[in-house]
């Protein structure tokens, strides 16, 4: 894995990369794609570059607690969006009647949780790829 | 549409088919990631483009990766 | 009102406490214990408290963000869900304390907060499971515990585990894609996932596309059928149960292969209906092969050494004993269905337990190493044999009065042949409990010294479960009205 | 023999299927079963009820997140069962990590 | 007759190519000895359900599920497959995953990943008594 291009050319279109699955997650409500592609694309990214510098690199990028907190956070957030709903006197994962500020139509910022719960998934499907490329291709020291 | 439709369909098949018939692992995890692929276009046929782009990302990219670290790790050839 | 969000609780303790347990653990500490435990005991409270509304027979249905069902998920909170939730999730409790020590004795200490991270993972799965009333949240949640419980197979790390966990997971997965290609048939028909809806729709579904629902019918009895372990598609259980941890073990006996059947009965009462059942003589074909089953399972496991082999063969059969119950399609069979399925899983419970314990102490696992086995572990020798004449149906234990309530069923549904093979099958379950229990009691040859440590020196974890199960079989050998009472109350909700 | 008796079967179970198949409305025709009250609920309400565009994105999210939850945890299970299966006991991996990370 | 037999097929061809690809993933998993392949076929077989659920939903000249500001007018295809497949890919991409995590270990235990050798060592190590 000591190719020069190969590092030249990730360094350059790991951030694009990045930028679109950014993208994708962010838009999920208004186009189409969201948080299992977008976390996906992202997740990608971080294989690439894992590819290109070597596991150690890749591993000190994204560490293993890091992933591990990554991992667990996003779905308690998820959760936690879930109790605001009983917290307001309605069911479990309640939108616009637990008081989410549903925004204006077409902007980023709308559709009460709909984003934060996009973002969520997103952040769990890149951290999930991560680990698990890295578990992977860790292999036991000789 | 219809035609191309069909063409797709009979291209998973034989896809599917390769996949299992080769001997080389490696070429059995490409067909299948071209398998992937064709299943999104497929998927984009049919007005479905989250699904596509789901596919696209996961099924051709991600598992076929771990296709390829799990191949490089263990035997290429199937005996 | 806070009672209306009772079981969203049940459901997410066991979440949350899978989901901090990797965070903030590292194996062999004090915290983990607290968390885990905590977390085991929160949940029964939870499930005893929801249980407590729906004692009366009140049936309430909980809709996700509010949302009418259909659209979106719904769950069905009756007496059926919410006992059977409570006994899931308090056996597993019992097993959870038990695994505090027992489970160091197979795993490296990183590993541990893993394992109860997935044992965690697979309550949620099996909770979810019970109350949901969604066809494809049913899949959802399917996944998960099919995942679980593969891995805590596999977590052991040695070559048996890990084949046995994959051929679990290849045999698995092929009927979990059975079950949503009968999913896709059923929607392809309806239009709908939600099981209440369906049911109402299918009368006219099977007016027009009768086709089209019996093959549904056929991928999800086969799927369930290879999930649950019926007779001729058992294949994968005898390797994952006997080679697993033994906490795993008791789990994946006590309640796994239940929660198939919950979900498989579901389907077949809720969603196609008794009439269309009997239309198209499903019943005698699920008889014969629950009966092939009970016969079979027991055949299979005289031959075995491995004491976990043993017991995991017995699961066959047992499965059989509650196959048998549901298809007879009466609410006395129904009723001695459930009966029986609590007594199993305490009576399996018991016997891997104690099983384990020896295991644990002695390092035995070939039953021909048992004798004398009595005087050196007496406590959980007393276990065992409490377990084993359940299984085999000596009265004053719980499987007894399963068995007596099952043959008065079979005989109210007309198949007194089946009276036989039930006697049949307990002869079969005595032939290869009572030479254990004899060998480990009546040791002539040997010199024994009775174990001068009380309790066999086990670890208060690992007692208490033993007994509180021991005390539960006995109690409900002896007045099984306690559980009648309530198991009465849910074979009306099928029919 | 075995696989003979496998093909039949195999190909048994295709006929069967593709028999029930044909008997189905075309691909794609609008009087299709499937097509019914609640795809036109979602495609209807969904602006007014989450205000959001892509109907796909509202129904994982929104109106069926509970299965989006479980399906959460499917990926924490995986990878829970991964490490469970793979994951190498580092001799002192936390200290050292911590450092490269922090510098 | 026999043409209007060919109409139908080719009208119903998403269905029936599910049903084939269902049958030729059992295939594969069944007679396949490496675990690799089982794998794929297991995969083959999961990819041919969401093919169905797809086909399901599609609506003939419908656009896609996703609203344009102002305009709602002409069908759309039934978004609620759509839905439910997203969640099954991603639960079908953690079975591969664990399926292959554990043919690293295995491979590294025995050497090989074929079904048939593993057995072969498995059934020579038994006659020795095992703990």
């Amino acid at each position: 894995m000591d190719d020069q291009i190969v590092r030249v050319v990730s360094r350059i279109i790991i951030p694009f990369i990045q930028v679109y699955g950014v993208f994708v997650v962010m838009h999920g409500h208004l186009s189409p794609g969201g948080g299992f592609p977008g976390g996906a694309i992202l997740g990608a990214s971080i294989i690439l570059y894992t590819l290109a510098y070597g596991a150690e690199a890749g591993s000190q990028m994204i560490s293993h607690s890091t992933s591990k907190w990554l991992e667990s956070g996003a779905i308690l957030l998820f959760v936690a969006v879930g109790l605001v709903g009983i917290a307001a006197g309605q069911s479990f994962l309640t939108n616009q009647a637990a008081g989410f500020s549903m925004g204006e139509l077409g902007n980023i910022l709308s559709a009460g949780f709909i984003p934060i719960i996009t973002i969520a998934i997103g952040v769990k499907v890149a951290s999930t790829m991560i680990t698990l490329f890295h578990t992977m291709v860790d292999k036991e020291p000789h | 549409m219809q035609v191309l439709n069909f063409i797709l369909v009979v291209f998973l098949v034989i896809c599917a088919l390769a996949a299992g018939h080769t001997k080389d692992l490696l070429s059995a995890v490409v067909i299948f990631a071209s398998y992937s692929l064709v299943m999104a276009v497929l998927w984009l046929l049919l007005q479905s483009p989250d699904v596509a782009l789901t596919e696209a990302a996961m099924g051709a990219g991600v598992t076929t990766i771990m296709f390829i670290a799990v191949i490089s790790r263990t035997s290429r050839m199937e005996k | 009102m806070l009672s209306l969000h009772l079981p969203v609780y049940a459901l997410l303790a066991p979440l949350i406490a899978a989901l901090i347990l990797p965070l903030t653990t590292d194996g062999d500490s004090r915290q983990l214990r607290y968390i885990v435990g905590g977390a085991a005991l929160c949940a029964t409270a939870l499930a005893a408290v929801s249980l407590k509304g729906t004692l009366g027979g009140d049936v309430y249905t909980y809709y996700f963000g509010n949302w009418i069902p259909g659209v979106g998920i719904e769950f069905v909170i009756n007496i059926f869900s919410s006992f059977m939730s409570l006994v899931v999730v308090f056996i597993s409790t019992l097993v959870i304390f038990y695994a505090f020590r027992n489970i160091t004795h197979d795993l490296a200490q990183h590993l541990i907060p893993y394992y109860f991270t997935l044992i965690f993972l697979m309550l949620f799965a099996m909770v979810g499971m019970i109350y949901t009333n969604d066809l494809f949240n049913l899949y959802v949640f399917m996944e998960i515990l099919s995942l679980t419980s593969c891995a805590i197979v596999s977590i052991k790390r040695k070559g048996r585990n890990l084949l046995a966990s994959l051929k679990y997971l290849m045999q698995g997965t092929i009927g979990s894609v059975s079950i949503l290609m009968g999913i896709a048939f059923l929607y392809m028909v309806s239009g709908n996932l939600n099981m209440s809806a369906l049911a109402e729709l299918m009368p006219d579904i099977w007016q027009s596309h009768s086709i089209n629902v019996l093959i549904s019918i056929g991928f999800i009895l086969t799927g369930f059928g290879i999930k649950a372990a019926v007779f001729p598609l058992h294949t994968w259980l005898p390797d994952a149960h006997s080679s697993a941890p033994t906490p795993s073990s008791a789990l994946l006996s006590g309640l796994v292969v239940k929660i198939y059947l919950f979900a498989a009965m579901k389907l077949l009462f809720q969603v196609i209906g008794v009439d269309i059942m009997r239309e198209v003589g499903l019943q005698l074909f699920l008889v014969l092969f629950a009966v092939s089953g009970m016969i079979m399972g027991s055949v299979f496991a005289i031959g075995q050494t491995d004491i976990k082999r043993v017991l995991a063969y017995s699961s066959v059969a047992q499965i059989g004993y509650i196959a048998l119950g549901i298809s007879l399609a009466s609410p006395a069979g129904l009723n001695a269905a459930f009966f029986h399925v609590v007594a199993h899983a305490l009576m399996k419970g018991a016997l891997f337990l104690s099983a384990g314990a020896m295991i644990f102490t002695t390092g035995k696992r070939n039953v021909n190493e048992f004798s004398g086995m009595g005087y050196r572990m007496p406590f959980s020798m007393t276990v065992f044999t409490i377990g084993a004449f359940g299984m085999i149906g000596i009265p004053g234990f719980a499987g007894f009065i399963s068995k007596w309530y099952l043959g008065l069923a079979v005989l109210d549904g007309g198949h007194p042949w089946i009276l036989l093979i039930i006697l049949l099958s307990s002869l079969l379950n005595a032939m290869y409990y009572l030479p254990i229990i004899i060998k480990a009691f009546l040791c002539h040859e040997c010199e024994t010294v009775p174990s001068v440590m009380e309790r066999d020196g086990l670890p208060a974890t690992m007692w208490v479960p033993m007994a509180i199960m021991a005390v539960l079989i006995v109690l409900l050998g002896v007045f099984p009205q306690l559980l009648m009472n309530i198991t009465g109350q849910m074979p009306h909700l099928f029919l | 023999m075995k696989r003979a008796f496998l093909i039949v079967t195999l190909g048994g179970l295709l006929v069967i299927m593709s028999y029930s198949f044909i008997q189905m409305p075309a691909i794609g025709s609008q009087d299709h079963p499937a097509y019914n009250e609640i795809a036109a609920h979602y495609i209807e309400n969904t602006v007014a009820e989450t205000n959001a565009l892509n109907v796909v994105a509202v129904i994982i999210s929104d109106y069926r997140a509970l299965d989006t939850l479980g399906e959460a945890t499917v990926l924490f299970t995986a990878v829970s069962a991964v490490l469970s299966v793979l994951l190498i006991a580092h001799p002192k991996p936390l200290k050292k990590r911590k450092e490269n990370h922090h510098g | 007759m026999i043409y209007s037999f060919w109409i139908q097929i080719l009208e119903h061809v998403n269905y029936i190519g599910a049903a084939c690809l269902f049958v030729v993933g059992l295939y594969t998993v069944v007679t396949h000895n490496n675990f690799i392949k089982k794998i794929i076929g297991i995969n083959i077989m999961e990819t041919s359900v969401f093919l169905l659920f797809v086909s399901i939903g599609f609506v003939h000249g419908a656009s896609p599920p996703v609203l344009t500001l102002g305009d709602t007018g002409g069908p759309f295809v039934n978004p609620l497959p759509s839905a439910l497949i997203l969640t099954g890919i991603v639960v079908g991409v953690s079975i591969t995953v664990y399926g292959l995590s554990m043919v690293i270990q295995i491979h590294q235990l025995y050497g090989t990943i074929e079904l048939d050798e593993i057995l072969d060592t498995e059934e020579s190590k038994d006659d020795s008594p095992h703990a």
